[in-house]
């Protein structure tokens, strides 16, 4: 359904711009009904910036991105881009930002319906609404007609997300929706977001928190300065990480039941001595991306690029 | 929550009129300036004559029947008064609303639009911004071969938009990053309707407040071009009024009446709206609150 | 005041101000207009001066000058005068400063439409041959344009005569240049001055320093603070400080307390209608109350002007019994009479008349933008004009734009007053009925009327010899009767010539009282060569 | 008895009235503990930190009393505190990244302060490059301006200038949400090293996320509402937690590994109250499956097991 | 560093460039001719004489060649330093009319803006101190900013010059007196120069202070300055700090400011009869002497985009934060 071929955002920085910033390099990935691709990298690894790409809010310097066969960066003209917001829709980090702070919350809502359903009545609208709100679990009453700052950052989420689902959608872009939530809210969003793949919802979803990656996603994208270095099923990647910045990223999250000093004896104990597994291989340091295993693939880079 | 602290709207509202019915200086300012707008107003309603008629004896110090005494000429120099009240207000209105709109539009297209529009128009602020405004007007002034109020007004605007320019650019380049901007183009809304719907509402309190500084600014500006005698060819204004009483010898000749109340008025105008813009200030930032 | 300490001694030194606009920066007697105050007169000096008090012409550098046949005028230049570089002035050079004139862009180059020839027939006689011997014009010329040192001036081009700034100026004259600055020129005293010796005159300021004036309350403040001898400019409400016995005075005591120095005049552009139609002035005239103008703005500073519009100097030339019988003043009945036995009426009763066409009447009122005293009499005549029924509304473009519609013609109602006082009535008639008329009208007849009876009057006038008084006052009357019943110019008042004094550190300050001088106390541009510069000869320090 | 915090109860004033942001808060850190503060959003832990070190002008302490190395912290008196901090109590804040200023060099910045607290600068030079030297920075950061670092160089840069002095007590607040994981533990160990090396005595580590604190903490303490509502050894409160909050708030957490297909987790329904007028009894009785007529009252902060306080009846 | 200050430069040469520009059209698109100007001055009544004069002052003025030979013959002069002839002061070369006025406005400028600002900006960092101050003092700053220049210039001379008597109030020393180095002489000039510079000083005092006393407000808000107190330091300290990132805004400020500024010295001059550019920008306007009105434009143009220039260099020099940016760091 979405497929991103050589993906490469290059910004220009300083005065001038006369430097270049090489974001998002050569990124290949896909996304099926129904699929949770998690990209997961540290932060300024271009995550959100291949995001803003889906959505078309950023132009790709080279690459394309192609959605149902259409190239995305080809989307000329007011009426060809509403018909993609139409199928593909974003949810970002920061609920609180993304609600205009002197408007009620359901302006969300009411943009949406001028754009696309100018003709909807008010009560069919309503029931419409009922319905979102009713998938994403918020009763009306409680936060149609409220501020952005009477909601909480949970409701305002899943108000995003009702938003997104009053057009039928068919991709979302959740680019670190859940990390400016408690951990009490966290979930619900997360089980909301598994519902919504049941229903053969394809998913882009954006995190640098490994934990919260293994949740719902299929797929496993690991970023590194833009550039992919590990990707595969999700279970495959998290059970047996080959490029060493993944396995340094997996033993630095903190987990409830594993100190870093455990998982540094794991590492050790499973003799990992840091080095690519994936160079074995291909020796002489750095490789392209090389299958290790059935859709497992990993990219070694020289670093100083 | 992170550091991001929402603004919120309603509570803003509230809490705004809670501040701003407590905050002197915004009282203060508030009130002389609707004083001196009521007398610009209604004054000149109950004055038969014109301002420029010889009514009374010449030269008279303030007395009950003259408020503020008589010029050279046996003009009453309250009905001046009254009336250049009026062209002030109006080249202040004229002038900042003209700036403002000029400011805003360069500064939301610079900031929303990016790239070579924000490259060119920056230039163009910047350009703006060094040439010394009143000379650029005295000699636009000493072009036209009659002038109003309005054209006066039309032409401070133009020259004194671009700091408005770039603060708006630099306000909007934040808000153009805020995520509501995006989701609105999610939303399918065009680029204008997002600047003109979405961003400049959350800018209202502040281009509320660059327009009153744009107003005393006008104010200033058209006072400094009628002293030099480039004011409007006719009517009265109170910079036309010092302009008159410095060249009739009002100075010499001791008659304080003459040109105290139209440079005190100015004062008091552009004073009064520097003094509500701070409060408003105090209203609207609530850093500034505990101060 | 500080000027009291170091520097030119206040004592020896006269401060003035009032004609010198712009920083002193050229000292060059042919740009007659843009010379520095007192290059004439107080360094370059005329054949005669002309005391327009007296109705005489005083032999200057001249010894003497006469008509010596129908069309030769001979003149013998004073024995033992030097220019003040040590050369001495001689008929070569008088000769070569009228052959300047043969230059375009010398302003007196019209003189030789006339003039046939000058030479020197020797050191100390010129002779000149005229083609046309206008007497009037002539004396006027004689007295009116400086002579220059021929061997320093002989090697200059065009532009070196008309356009350069002739610093370093060498004349004859009382004073020599001293130093300059941005606001001020400074004269210092020239010991070698001729007539010293031979008219046993001399100046009594050692230095004068003349203050570049900024505006004319600046030099109100620095007259009443003894910072300023000599103030020419006009001070409005000064009556207030003249009575005030503060020690300033002016040439008068009373009302109007400056001599009258030129008229300023309402002209009606008379090709346009319904200004083209005399009844029509005439009411107009009668519509205007000069009283309140010069109640109002001038505060009694000037007097109303005669009918005829000639200075109070030429009384003797006002035919009395013409203005008696058509002379006219405010009179808002008559002019209202005037209006409707003309067909003047008002058919739309909206209480102003149209012509009798039925056209309606909408007349602009110009003067400049910023002279303000001009725009408040301006406000009082459209007054008055619409008391009438005539709608006339006051406008003030700026001045370039104003002198543009004035030459062009493009206008309805002006007030000018550029002519000044002079040795005669005929500079007055030249300015009212010179014709042709032209496609710009730049210095006459800005109301373009167009009577060649008239014209060939003022030029039998300018041929009469300034002595045939009774030849003058003739020509003269037969003008007054055209003017006055034809009214191309509607006189309003005289503009006085600005001059106050201060009597602290000078006194003996020209004035009407019996006893004093009677020269013209002022520095304005060309008035030295009216006698002004002898004011210098007569003052007396305080001490 | 390193810190010992009594009732503290610190209200923030707004318009419509006192924010009851802190209320009543009793506990105690021992020496060379580091005792984690965790909780939801807005359940009072900057306040709490803030509250031992400075008070902002809209904080207005209500009561309480704070003991450091047994002796009284006036931290109801923003002037006699002026002596401890620094040198007793200090702060690494939740805005490490802005909290240098941005026009001095740091090393300049921090010489300057030095000289301002009374202590002369050449003679902690040394131990200044030795610190930097161990939390990985080169002693070229101090010739270098804030903005010149990354933001994990600034947070270690603020990290080592806070605890330059040996503190007893080091409040670190949130110092590690803005970084990326590999970042965040650098960090984070690194602050367990200073303890280790006796750099501060004692340290409060906030954070809302209850695995991190696992990682460092040595004791945990859980607020709810303004309120403490569980404190234990971290082992105690990640395995055996008694207030049905902290069980809650665990079990919403997922970790990696589980996945919502296999075994689906629930989060805590409800919202925390309004603090503005905070109900009576439990603050945590709306949202509490096990809630009963004596939440009504206000459960006491009581120790059930030694060293393990929990704020619930029914944790008995 | 080096690129910013290039496109610094560079957006100075443009504005430049357009100033010139404008500058040169004033003469030539202005009503007014200024050949006729000068033709009407001579007031020469013969037609032929008139025809002639006017030729040669076109020529004079460079009016009868193609327009944009005359702008090309205008740059090329401009770089040698010659503005062309005044048509007020005919014949002097507008240079020179302008040299003699620029040292008063200079004298009156340069003191009263550093003065100002430095005096400003202390204050308003003193006033940000206590909140009575900051009651009472403050509006005043307010007022002051709010006069307009002239104003307050008319009521220094009324009340100082004409009724008190204690300082002269028109020109730049005593008439009486040689520019020399005596006693006398510079006294007199200082008595001359201070009510001018007074009023300026005045005016833009109660700006910088108002404008320091925001910005302090806010840096003793900011995050660092929290930091600094919670480690206890003194306030004075945190003070210090604040005043000098506040000082930085305030040094662009000054650059802003600067046109205003300079308006208020041509109308302060104007109102003290102060022989500097203000006096000659209203005889230009009043004698339609448009060659002097673009010398002065122009001048005043270069002026201020020297100021500017230097202001930015010292902000570059004093802001480490702008260095960085230059050297394409990020932030
Ligand atoms: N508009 C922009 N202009 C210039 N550089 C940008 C822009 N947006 C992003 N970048 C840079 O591109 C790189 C990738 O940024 P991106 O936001 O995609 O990272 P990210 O992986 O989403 O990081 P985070 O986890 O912090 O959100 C970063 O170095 C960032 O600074
Ligand atoms: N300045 C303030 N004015 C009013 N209320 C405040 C203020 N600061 C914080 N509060 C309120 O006090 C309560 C506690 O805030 P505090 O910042 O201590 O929470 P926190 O636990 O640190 O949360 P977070 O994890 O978001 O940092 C919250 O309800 C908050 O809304
Ligand atoms: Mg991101
Ligand atoms: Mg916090």
């Amino acid at each position: 359904m979405l497929e991103l071929r050589g993906l490469t955002k290059v910004y220009r920085v300083g005065a001038f711009g006369g430097e270049r910033l090489h974001a998002v390099r050569d990124v290949g990935l896909t996304v099926h009904p129904g699929e949770v691709v998690s990209l997961v990298g540290e932060s300024g690894s271009g995550k959100s910036t291949i995001g803003r790409m889906v959505l078309g809010l950023a132009p790709p310097t080279a690459g394309t991105v192609v959605y149902a066969g259409t190239d995305v960066a080809r989307l000329r003209g007011h009426r060809r881009r509403k018909n993609y917001y139409r199928e593909v829709q974003g949810v970002f980090q920061d609920p609180f930002s993304c609600f205009n702070p002197v408007f009620t919350a359901d302006r969300v809502f009411a943009l949406i319906r001028a754009e696309y359903f100018p003709r909807a009545t008010d009560p069919e609208w309503r029931r419409r609404i009922a319905a979102c709100l009713d998938t994403v679990r918020l009763d009306p009453a409680q936060v149609l007609g409220k501020y952005p700052h009477q909601l909480s950052g949970g409701q305002l989420q899943r108000l995003l997300i009702a938003r997104a689902l009053l057009l039928d959608i068919r991709l979302l872009v959740a680019d670190e929706i859940i990390s400016m939530l408690d951990a009490s809210t966290r979930i619900d969003v997360l089980n909301l977001l598994g519902d919504l793949k049941a229903r053969g919802l394809g998913i882009l979803f954006i995190t640098h928190d490994l934990s919260l990656g293994t949740y719902i996603s299929d797929t496993t994208v690991i970023l590194r300065r833009g550039r992919i270095v590990e990707s595969g099923a999700t279970t495959a990647v998290f059970d047996h990480p080959v490029h060493p910045y993944t396995r340094r990223l997996l033993a630095s999250v903190p987990r409830l039941h594993r100190t870093w000093a455990q998982a540094d004896a794991d590492l050790a104990a499973a003799g990992d001595g840091g080095g690519c597994l994936g160079c074995a291989r291909h020796p002489g340091g750095g490789h392209p991306p090389v299958e290790v295993a059935e859709g497992h693939l990993v990219g070694c880079f020289d670093d100083s690029a | 929550m992170t550091a991001i602290e929402p603004a919120p709207a309603e509570r803003r509202w509230g809490e705004s009129l809670h501040f701003a019915r407590r905050n002197p200086k915004l009282i203060a300012g508030t009130a002389v300036i609707a004083a001196l707008l009521l007398t610009g107003v209604v004054a000149p309603l109950f004055i038969e004559e014109g301002p420029n008629v010889y009514v009374g004896p010449q030269g008279q110090p303030p007395s009950a029947e003259y408020w503020l005494g008589t010029t050279n000429f046996g003009q009453d120099v309250f009905a001046q008064f009254a009336h250049g009240l009026r062209a002030t207000f109006l080249v202040g209105l004229i002038g900042g609303g003209i700036a403002a709109a000029v400011g805003m539009a360069v500064g939301f297209t610079a900031g929303y639009r990016g790239g070579l529009a924000d490259e060119a128009l920056n230039m163009v602020t910047n350009i703006v911004l060094v040439l010394p405004a009143l000379v650029v007007l005295i000699i636009a002034a000493a072009y036209l071969e009659a002038r109003g109020i309005l054209v006066q007004g039309v032409f401070i605007g133009l020259t004194a938009w671009p700091w408005v320019a770039r603060a708006v650019r630099a306000q909007t380049l934040t808000l153009a990053t805020r995520d509501f901007v995006d989701l609105a183009r999610l939303s399918g809304r065009r680029g204008s309707s997002i600047v003109f719907r979405e961003i400049a509402p959350n800018m209202s309190s502040y281009l509320f407040m660059t327009f009153i500084l744009l107003f005393g600014g006008a104010i200033l500006t058209a006072a400094g071009l009628d002293f030099i005698g480039l004011g409007p060819t006719q009517g009265v204004s109170l910079g036309l009024m010092m302009h008159n009483a410095v060249v009739w010898g009002a100075l010499q000749l001791g008659m304080w009446w003459w040109f105290v109340p139209p440079g005190l008025g100015i004062t008091a105008i552009v004073g009064s709206l520097y003094i509500m813009n701070v409060g408003l200030d105090e209203v609207f930032n609530p850093r500034l609150r505990e101060l | 005041g500080d000027g009291g300490s170091g520097g030119y001694p206040r004592e020896e030194t006269l401060y003035t101000t009032g004609a010198q606009w712009g920083p002193p920066n050229n000292w060059n007697p042919i740009m007659n207009w843009a010379y520095t105050t007192g290059t004439a007169g107080y360094v370059y000096e005329p054949l005669f001066l002309y005391d327009p008090q007296q109705d005489e012409y005083v032999p200057w550098l001249a010894e003497s000058g006469e008509w010596t046949g129908e069309d030769t005028y001979e003149v013998t230049v004073r024995d033992g005068v030097q220019w003040s570089d040590g050369t001495p002035l001689t008929a070569a050079d008088v000769v070569f400063t009228a052959e300047l004139g043969k230059m375009e862009s010398v302003p007196y180059h019209n003189l030789w439409e006339w003039l046939e020839s000058a030479e020197a027939v020797d050191d100390r006689t010129a002779r000149f041959t005229f083609s046309d011997p206008r007497h009037q014009e002539w004396a006027n010329w004689i007295y009116a344009n400086p002579i220059v040192p021929a061997h320093l001036w002989e090697d200059r081009s065009e532009q070196e005569v008309t356009a350069a700034s002739n610093e370093d100026p060498v004349g004859t004259g009382p004073y020599l240049y001293e130093t300059h600055s941005e606001d001020r020129m400074v004269w210092a005293e020239n010991d070698a001055w001729w007539a010293r010796e031979q008219l046993d005159l001399n100046v009594a300021p050692s230095y004068i320093v003349d203050i570049v004036s900024t505006s004319n309350e600046v030099a109100q403040g620095l007259l009443l603070q003894n910072d300023i001898d000599l103030s020419n400019n006009f001070l409005p409400g000064i009556d207030q400080v003249l009575n005030g016995g503060s020690g300033i005075s002016s040439y008068y005591a009373e009302p109007p307390y400056m001599v009258p120095a030129n008229t300023a005049w309402l002209v009606p552009n008379t090709e346009r209608a319904p200004m083209d139609d005399p009844a029509f002035r005439r009411a107009l005239a009668h519509s205007v109350d000069v009283a309140q103008i010069i109640e109002g703005p001038y505060g009694g500073l000037v007097e109303p002007a005669d009918p005829t519009g000639l200075l109070p100097i030429w009384d003797d030339y006002i035919d009395t019994a013409t203005v008696e019988e058509h002379g006219f003043g405010h009179d808002p009945a008559e002019a209202e009479t005037l209006l409707a036995d003309a067909g003047y009426e008002d058919t739309d009763g909206d209480g102003l008349v149209e012509t009798p066409e039925g056209d309606p009447v909408e007349l602009t009122l110009i003067v400049p933008s910023g002279w303000t005293d001009w725009m408040e009499a301006a406000r009082i005549i459209a007054e008055g004009a619409q008391a009438v029924g005539i709608d006339v509304t006051a406008d003030f473009p700026d001045e370039p734009a104003l002198r543009d519609a004035r030459e062009t013609g493009e206008f309805d109602l002006l007030l000018n007053n550029e002519r000044q006082m002079s040795n005669t009535p005929w500079t007055y008639y030249d300015y009212i009925f010179r014709t042709p008329i032209q496609e710009r009208q730049t210095t006459t007849n800005f109301g373009r009327y167009d009577n060649g009876d008239a014209w060939e009057l003022v030029q039998e006038l300018s041929r009469t010899p300034v002595e045939d008084t009774g030849a003058m006052q003739e020509t003269i009357a037969e003008l007054q009767e055209i003017q006055l019943t034809d009214m191309p110019l509607i006189p309003l008042w005289y503009n006085g010539m600005w001059s106050q004094v201060s009597n602290e550190t000078w006194t003996n300050w020209p004035s009407s009282a019996d006893g004093d001088p009677h020269h013209l106390p002022t520095t304005w541009r060309n008035y030295n060569q009216l006698g002004a510069v002898l004011t210098l000869t007569e003052i007396e320090p305080a001490g | 008895m390193s810190l010992d915090v009594r009732d503290l109860t610190v209200h923030y004033r707004t318009l419509r009235g006192d924010v009851h942001a802190l209320d009543g808060a009793t506990f105690s850190v021992a020496d060379g503990e580091i005792m984690g503060l965790a909780g939801e959003s807005g359940s009072g832990k900057s306040t709490l930190a803030k509250s031992l070190i400075r008070l902002d002008a809209r904080m207005k302490y209500v009561g309480g009393t704070v003991e450091l190395d047994g002796a009284r912290l006036p931290v109801d008196d923003q002037d006699a505190m002026v002596p401890f901090r620094f040198h007793r109590v200090s702060l690494i804040p939740q805005y490490a990244m802005s909290a240098l200023n941005p026009t001095r060099r740091i090393g300049r910045l921090i010489t300057e302060l030095l000289e301002s607290r009374g202590v002369r600068a050449a003679g902690l030079r040394e131990e200044l490059h030795r610190r930097l030297d161990q939390v990985g920075l080169s002693a070229d950061v101090l010739r270098r301006y804030p903005i010149e670092l990354s933001g994990g160089m600034k947070q270690r840069v603020v990290m080592v200038l806070s605890t330059l002095l040996d503190p007893s007590l080091l409040i670190a607040d949130e110092v590690t949400s803005a970084l990326d994981v590999s970042t965040q533990r650098a960090v984070a160990e690194a602050l367990v090293g200073f303890r280790d090396r006796g750099h501060v005595t004692s340290m409060i580590f906030v954070t809302h996320d209850l695995s991190l604190a696992h990682q460092i903490a040595d004791t945990v303490l859980v607020m709810y509402a303004g309120k403490p509502v569980e404190k234990a050894a971290t082992r105690t409160v990640i395995d055996r937690p008694r207030h049905p909050y902290t069980r809650m708030l665990l079990s919403a957490l997922p970790e990696v590994g589980v996945t919502y297909a296999e075994k689906r987790l629930a989060g805590i329904p409800g919202h925390p109250p309004a603090l503005l007028a905070p109900p009576t009894g439990c603050r945590f009785k709306d949202r509490c499956p096990l809630a009963a007529a004596e939440c009504d009252e206000e459960p006491p902060f009581a120790e059930i097991a030694p060293g393990h306080r929990v704020a619930c009846w029914k944790a008995g | 560093m080096r690129r910013y200050l290039a496109r610094k430069i560079f957006v100075y040469a443009l504005t430049f460039f357009a100033a010139v520009t404008i500058n040169w059209m004033i003469p030539r698109f202005m009503p007014g001719d200024p050949v006729r100007t000068m033709l009407g001055r001579a007031s020469l009544s013969d037609p032929g004489a008139a025809e002639a004069m006017r030729a040669y002052y076109a020529s004079l003025f460079g009016l009868d060649l193609p327009v944009w030979q005359q702008y090309l013959n205008f740059w090329g002069s401009l770089l040698r330093g010659d503005l062309g002839t005044s048509v007020w002061l005919f014949p002097t070369p507008v240079t020179e009319v302008l040299l003699g006025a620029v040292p008063y406005t200079l004298a009156l400028l340069v003191p009263a803006i550093l003065l100002s600002w430095v005096a400003g900006n202390r204050f308003g960092a003193f006033a940000a101190r206590s909140r009575w101050l900051d009651n009472t003092v403050l509006p005043l700053g307010y007022i002051l900013t709010a006069t307009p220049y002239m104003w307050l210039g008319i009521l220094l001379a009324w009340s100082l010059g004409i009724v008190a008597g204690v300082f002269p109030i028109a020109g730049a020393y005593g008439f009486a007196l040689q520019p020399e180095w005596s006693w006398p002489f510079v006294s007199s000039l200082a008595a001359h120069w201070f009510l001018p510079f007074l009023s300026l000083f005045l005016v833009a005092f109660g700006g910088w202070a108002i404008g320091m006393r925001n910005l302090i407000i806010y840096e003793l808000d900011a995050d660092y300055s929290g930091y600094l107190e919670a480690l206890g330091a003194p306030r004075r300290l945190v003070r210090r700090y604040a005043f000098r990132n506040a000082v930085l805004p305030q040094l662009t400020g000054l650059a802003v400011q600067l046109g205003t500024i300079v308006a208020g010295a041509l109308l302060t001059e104007i109102v003290f009869a102060y022989p500097g550019l203000g006096n000659l920008v209203l005889q230009a306007v009043n004698n339609r002497d448009f060659f002097l009105l673009q010398g002065a434009f122009l001048f005043i143009v270069i002026g201020v985009l020297i100021a500017n220039f230097i202001v930015d260099v010292v902000y570059v020099l004093v802001d480490p934060r702008t260095r960085t940016q230059m050297q394409g760091g990020r932030a």
